[in-house]
């Protein structure tokens, strides 16, 4: 009898997702349900929603959800998680969301520790409201609100949120991935793998930061915006493992790429 | 349990464990600290969690993250933080969450000053986030109705699934008065069990989604009526307010809510000593707000006097209410003054010797 | 034999299976399904290996892996 | 019947603790009582005051502008508050840190030489507890009996302090009962 | 200028610039991202500044900032985005900065839905932050309109030194229609020079704050008052309504305002075609509200109708202004969806076959 | 004829602050007032007070001032900036202001790069409201909200707002400095300076985080609350220059004094 | 007099770039005009439609519930819009995208094989100008020689399209001219 | 000569100068100034060096210096 090695993970609902035609979006929600049922915590699970192109994530997936408001998700979070610390609580955010609106959200969950997950997908752009600049859209490129292209000298350098939540004196987990190709994907699953277990532990903050793609905004084919990815926002945005709990820290490197 | 000596804040605080409040998300504001440190201590004793959150945008939603467990959460803050809860008001109400918020008034706009006022009232029973939605307002006068209302608040919000509101102002936060509470008390609403809550998906049943988004207008209006219907059954239902001195007959009527109310129950016993007939009828839901009661009560009176700490806000329900059938004239103190009972004693004695009204155009 | 098996309904056409197979075995179809996408197809079934490179990419799991007997992976996931 | 009282002085005279101290009294004897404390931007000011009122009938007004009786721990206060007193109200002056006279004619004034006696019974910081004694002796606005037994109950934890501040309560119980109905009672000598 | 044909959205942008506004803070949501794009665009060409803030808490607080210089500012969001300014206006209006703030309102509560909605009326005319203050609030009814409005947000924001809310919906932002802009426009209101704005302090001259914290009660007393005075200064001064079919009888009155009262209009038309006798009052200014226009217009018919895209929140104004004087009925969508000139239609038919008003205590 | 070499500087206001006894604040004022002599920029610098205990500080500056709301003055920098690049503009916050709920403003005014200048008061408390707990104070310090002292499994470490503020790309000068004895004041001084000069000069950001202390909240006397801050505040906050524009960073230390 | 159309499709046929002519053509005719996008979550799913209103008295309702004509460029379009059309109104189809007939009968229906006839001008691209040909042919709502300017105009950056352009928009008004005021034209088979 | 002026009123009592002097020549007073502070004093102006350490570490600028003739400083400030 054949054996199915690979299919939908149980955590991810059976349905078709709203997501652009090679949205690397629709990948990392795979990964989280691959994760979620290899831990077998599905049924403990509550998911946040950020308001973003994900703000249907509570769609699909089979876990309880709650939608947060723009950029608030880390307080839902910690809403949840002190409410009933037996649940395993994780937030799925943008870089508009995570990176902008919710900067001070973010910077505080994680320096209280709260053992929640926070899955980031930084697409270097705000997906959903048709793209605009995002704190992390690279230097030249260009978004509906830099026309000309994003000027440093006005708007600022990426911010590399990975590295600075590593400098918070909390223990935590935080860490770097990718999924524009297979292989990198298998290697963005193991941090979220990680991620959810140190939460299980009852161990520690974590977040993982998921370099992502948006065709649609970006303005080219899925497989061009791949590449695009690996060789404009990888080499800025460095991938690893920036901090663990038990202190093996990668230490923070500013300035890597510039 | 005995009478105790409490400070209004603390009273609100621990009213709040008694009626089973776990988690309480505040940040800092002047004149309510009293409320959160109170609950820094006593949460932990009680098994519950007190988190100081970094801001009121943020407690906000962790009290929205929170309630959508099911648990009986409460924030408080004063005006400038309470702005900052307006998108998260709007979620909350949206996202049917039961939620506690106590905004203990301060003077406004802006920075403005840390002395009571009842600036707010506009918001808190109108503006407060977009959108249509409604808070059920809940104004106490004194520090046991305060612990009273505290309770009573988080039975209402369960049952209707709505955010309320305690609204205070530095007076009832830092005043100490005697409080007792109830060792048996009852809720005030048939609860039932709370199966919408977010808590983790056993087996096939469908997942539950604590959510305001809805992308299809149909459903959305549809939601939106639903909501309607709920502050329907509130106004039809939970309509309290209380009267004073109207038993005996009188000429003018008096409508103020929270310590203004105390304050004009002094003057009206002043008043009434010299044989002025004079009485109040004190609103204690804001939303829904007491319009029949204060139009019965007006119309046996020959003028009604409102009395509020802003420059006129109260005053357009008690418009509403009497649709010109009485002249209405207007007594406040703003900028963190407060009325006195002379004032109001002056100014209903004017009113007797004929003085001219603010609103009379009925 | 590891066989790879594409739900045509799910496809969005984004061609990153196929860019992913290091077989190039898979292909656009000239058919479109019920959304209006072309969809992928396996070409060379038989020349498959079975690494799941086209599955994990797929962002929109329309691809499933089936195998008669054991199998071994290059790569825990 | 309704007493009230503005009881008003330096940071860390005790103020707020001798109001409390009625409040609690007065409730424990069956009385309607409230306690407010002065906030706001004078709280940094160093001085501070609050409200007490005790009244057979629910309290209205927490707020009293103008007061039965004040007591006024040092100058500023006395500045403060004097003019608010309601006429023919009570005006206690700890004489041991006011060294001027009210201005005021229409008031019963008593001067109570705080400090002085707490001093002499060993206690310094009870001139807090001598003034409410005085305000107990001159207005009778609860009876002592229940003042005693908060006392006993706010030192539980410092036994040692219970007695000093007992007497220095009755001490000042007595300034007061001795100068009320005098017009400008000239205690301060007797006190001392 | 000739007309060109432009979308909503642009049309306010390029008014604002004309106007002489220089300075844009703003933050994307969506149905207004053409705002702040076509400002980051256009401001960099006559020597602006475009500032894409981190958040609509930023964006607000930058406005002020900017504001305080004396320069002309804007910001646009919609609701959600508006509810977090709600701290930042009271603010501004505390400071009494003339600022102009574009609400493209979308469907609440919550995170809601994106289609239009008129559901932050309260939040505008009377919630919008804690504190007695109000903004002005214009609300056009076109492109053209909202073009000109802007326009004249900017003169009355800096003649009374307060926020200025310009208050649309979807439809304004989203449609395009053909715009003029006059050459040669001149201020409606006669300005001062900023001699209060923040720029610097030469010699000896008392500094410049920019301020809304008044620790004396009262001197916070006074300033409320004053602040009161330029609210009934509005009051007395820059009311707007527009009457539409109103110089011939009418039965009914219809009051509606924004894109809901260009609905209205079409089903007048038709109406009158079939000789039914109806007319509408549009209110402009949402506050300062015509209430006299509209009492005078409903005296002249035997019954009003009021439309509006929420569950009821302009009604009360309406109410106030009749005081019981003519039963009011009342239609409306919500949650997205759009009133048409058929339902309209209906209604006004069914009010003259006798429908039952929903407000008709009076 | 006697020549006086130490006075209160012109931009100081001759009035009275409501600052309690030895309360730092007041030092700062100094240092800040004697700069903007020296810079000779005083009728061109609009200052920026923020709501804590030094709200009334532009009854304090002989300069222009706005009121910012709690936590937003960088964006009110912003504001004034953009509106007039010639002023030189600068905020005053405390650590409730600026590290809790000013966070995101504070970070993204860094990292867009605004050539402001921002003094960052840190008291390791919330010293205007009466006591509780910032995210500055130190574990184990007892605090209103945190009244069995602040339990870092609970409420996260203190954060770092220098170190994390170094980690972003985009130019900037961060410096530490404490004015708990006169000889640090002095190094305080000259890191007001160099931050205002890279403003005079339009180069950078710039932001000064001056330890500082709250004698009544942390309820000892005077001296004693220097070294307080000496002992406790000065290990898990390291004093220097975190960040230059020209890439001389010091790099960020995560881990010291830990 | 008004006219109005809603014109609806997939995203990348041109459907509001044909609106936006429209609304300009009548606006340099001096007529009242509006232009509406649809907005909102369907704007994703791939289809979009806008509605031009075209009057002599200034735009009522910008939003057309019950348009007088409807432009369906595809089969979703014609799904979601036959039934809306007023009744006696003009219903536009594109038949070389749409196989089936309309359901209704109480309408003008046009059919223009738009696709079919661009691609024979060999421009592919220009489906969208022919299906506008057909619009204005059926209807007159403005006078071919405004949009001829507003063609030009559109494509001054590229005069190399003008032509081709103006050969659709013509080919189109012809089909639209002759089909009118027959019940169920079929120009199909003449058309291509 | 340096000389070392201390304005009562502005003085709040913190005895923070009398903690920074390295001379330790200055000390708080028995009397009470207008706000109702011990201010503090200089007790053996002769010994004082010059060093401003007081001057500059003195939150309320209650401290002033004036010099006769020249002075070298040992800081930058
Ligand atoms: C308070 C508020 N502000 C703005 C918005 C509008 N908005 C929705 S999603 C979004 C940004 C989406 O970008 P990102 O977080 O990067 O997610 P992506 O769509 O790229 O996945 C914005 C600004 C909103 N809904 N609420
Ligand atoms: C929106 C808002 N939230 C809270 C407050 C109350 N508040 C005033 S100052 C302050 C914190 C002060 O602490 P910090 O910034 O460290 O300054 P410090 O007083 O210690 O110098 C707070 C929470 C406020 N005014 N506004
Ligand atoms: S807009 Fe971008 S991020 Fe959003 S679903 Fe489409 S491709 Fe993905
Ligand atoms: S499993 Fe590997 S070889 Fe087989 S189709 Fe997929 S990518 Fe190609
Ligand atoms: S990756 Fe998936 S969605 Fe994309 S073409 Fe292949 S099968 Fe289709
Ligand atoms: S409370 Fe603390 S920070 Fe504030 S002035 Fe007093 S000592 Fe300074
Ligand atoms: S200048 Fe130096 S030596 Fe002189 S008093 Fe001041 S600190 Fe002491
Ligand atoms: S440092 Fe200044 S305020 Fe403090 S004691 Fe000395 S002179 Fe007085
Ligand atoms: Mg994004
Ligand atoms: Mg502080």
């Amino acid at each position: 009898m054949a054996e199915t090695v690979f299919s939908r993970p149980g955590a991810l609902a059976p349905v078709i997702t709203h997501y652009c035609p090679g949205c690397t979006h629709g990948i990392i929600h795979r990964l989280i349900a691959e994760v979620i049922d290899e831990l077998g915590i599905r049924e403990r699970t509550v998911g946040i929603a950020p308001v973003g192109c994900a703000v249907l994530a509570y769609n699909y997936f089979t876990v309880d959800f709650q939608e947060a408001s723009h950029g608030r998700a880390p307080a839902v979070a910690t809403g949840i998680k002190r409410a009933r610390p037996d649940l395993i609580v994780f937030t799925y955010q943008g870089d508009g969301d995570l990176a902008s609106i919710g900067m001070a959200e973010i910077v505080h969950c994680a320096n209280r520790g709260e053992k929640v997950t926070v899955v980031f997908v930084n697409n270097a752009i705000y997906g959903m409201t048709g793209g605009q600049m995002a704190p992390t859209t690279m230097p030249g490129q260009i978004a509906t609100t830099c026309p000309l292209g994003r000027d440093v000298e006005q708007a600022g350098h990426p911010i590399r949120i990975a590295e600075l939540l590593s400098t918070l004196r909390t223990p935590s987990f935080v860490a770097r991935a990718a999924v524009h190709t297979p292989l990198y994907a298998v290697n963005a699953k193991e941090m979220l793998r990680r991620a959810f277990r140190y939460q299980v532990a009852g161990t520690c903050f974590s977040m993982v930061e998921v370099l992502s793609t948006c065709p649609t905004n970006w303005g080219v084919p899925p497989v061009e915006a791949n590449r695009w990815l690996a060789q404009n926002m990888m080499p800025f945005y460095p991938l690893g493992v920036f901090k663990t709990p038990d202190g093996a820290d990668r230490a923070p490197t500013p300035g890597a790429g510039d | 349990m005995a009478k105790k000596l409490m400070k209004g804040s603390e009273a609100i605080g621990e009213a709040a464990v008694q009626a089973g409040c776990r988690l309480f998300f505040g940040y800092p504001i002047t004149p309510q600290n009293e409320i959160p440190e109170y609950m820094s201590l006593r949460l932990p004793q009680v098994g519950g969690c007190f988190v100081q959150a970094e801001s009121e945008v943020a407690a906000s939603n962790m009290l929205y993250g929170a309630a959508g467990t099911g648990e009986r959460v409460m924030t408080s803050s004063s005006s400038p933080g309470i702005s900052l809860m307006s998108e998260a008001a709007s979620y909350l109400a949206g996202a049917e969450l039961p939620v506690v918020i106590v905004n203990i008034v301060r003077a406004g706009p802006g920075l403005g000053g840390i002395l009571p006022s009842q600036g707010d009232y506009f918001q808190a029973t109108r503006g407060m986030g977009h959108g249509d939605f409604r808070l059920l307002v809940l104004a106490p006068w004194s520090v046991q109705e305060a612990a009273d209302l505290v309770q009573d608040a988080f039975d209402l919000a369960d049952f209707y699934r709505n955010p309320v509101m305690v609204l205070g102002d530095g007076l009832i936060g830092q005043m100490m008065e005697p409080v007792e509470f109830s060792s048996d008390r009852q809720p005030i609403k048939e609860l039932q069990p709370k199966t919408w809550a977010a808590t983790g998906c056993p087996g096939d049943r469908p997942t539950n989604i604590i959510n305001s988004l809805f992308l299809d207008p149909e459903e959305l209006e549809r939601h939106n009526w639903k909501l309607k219907a709920k502050y329907d059954a509130m106004t039809r239902d939970e309509i309290r307010s209380a009267s004073y001195a109207a038993d005996d007959d009188y000429d003018v009527l008096i409508v103020a809510y929270g310590t203004v109310a105390r304050v004009c129950s002094t003057a009206i016993d002043e008043l009434r000593e010299r044989g002025v007939r004079v009485a109040m009828v004190r609103p204690i839901t804001l939303f829904p707000y007491p319009y029949q009661a204060i139009r019965d009560a007006a119309l046996r009176a020959s003028s009604v006097l409102v009395v509020e700490l802003s420059t006129g806000q109260m005053i357009e329900d008690v418009r509403l209410a009497l649709e010109g059938a009485r002249p209405i004239h207007f007594h406040s103190r703003v900028g963190g003054m407060l009325v006195t009972p002379d004032e109001v004693i002056e100014k209903v004695e004017c009113i007797l010797a004929g003085g001219a009204a603010e609103v009379s155009h009925g | 034999m590891p066989r790879i098996v594409i739900t045509p309904d799910r496809c969005k056409g984004c061609e990153l299976c196929v860019d992913a197979c290091p077989q190039q075995i898979l292909g656009m179809g000239r058919k479109i399904n019920s959304k209006g996408y072309f969809y992928a197809e396996v070409v060379e079934q038989m020349r498959c290996i079975g690494c799941r490179l086209c599955c994990i990419t797929c962002p929109d799991t329309a691809i499933e892996m089936r195998v008669n007997g054991t199998m071994y992976h290059y790569f825990s996931y | 019947m309704q007493n009230d009282v503005i009881m008003a002085g330096f940071g860390g005279q005790g103020i707020l603790l001798i109001g409390k101290m009625l409040a609690y009294a007065g409730m424990h004897e069956g009385k309607e009582v409230s306690w407010l404390p002065s906030y706001g931007p004078e709280m940094r000011g160093g001085t501070c005051n609050c409200t007490v009122v005790i009244s057979d009938r629910p309290v209205g007004s927490p707020v009293i502008r103008s007061p039965r009786a004040v007591l006024a721990m040092n100058l500023p206060s006395l500045d403060k508050f004097e003019r608010d007193v309601r006429p023919g109200g009570l005006l206690l002056v700890n004489s041991s840190l006011i060294n001027r006279d009210p201005a005021r004619t229409d008031l019963t004034v008593v001067k109570v030489p705080a400090n002085e006696i707490a001093n002499s019974l060993g206690n310094p910081r009870a001139a807090n507890m001598v003034a409410l004694g005085a305000y107990l002796g001159a207005t009778g606005a609860v009876s002592i009996a229940e003042v005693e037994a908060v006392v006993r109950e706010t030192f539980s934890a410092k036994p040692q302090l219970v007695d000093s501040n007992l007497l220095a309560l009755h001490r000042g119980f007595e300034v007061g009962a001795a100068a009320t109905g005098k017009a400008v009672a000239s205690v301060a000598e007797e006190g001392s």
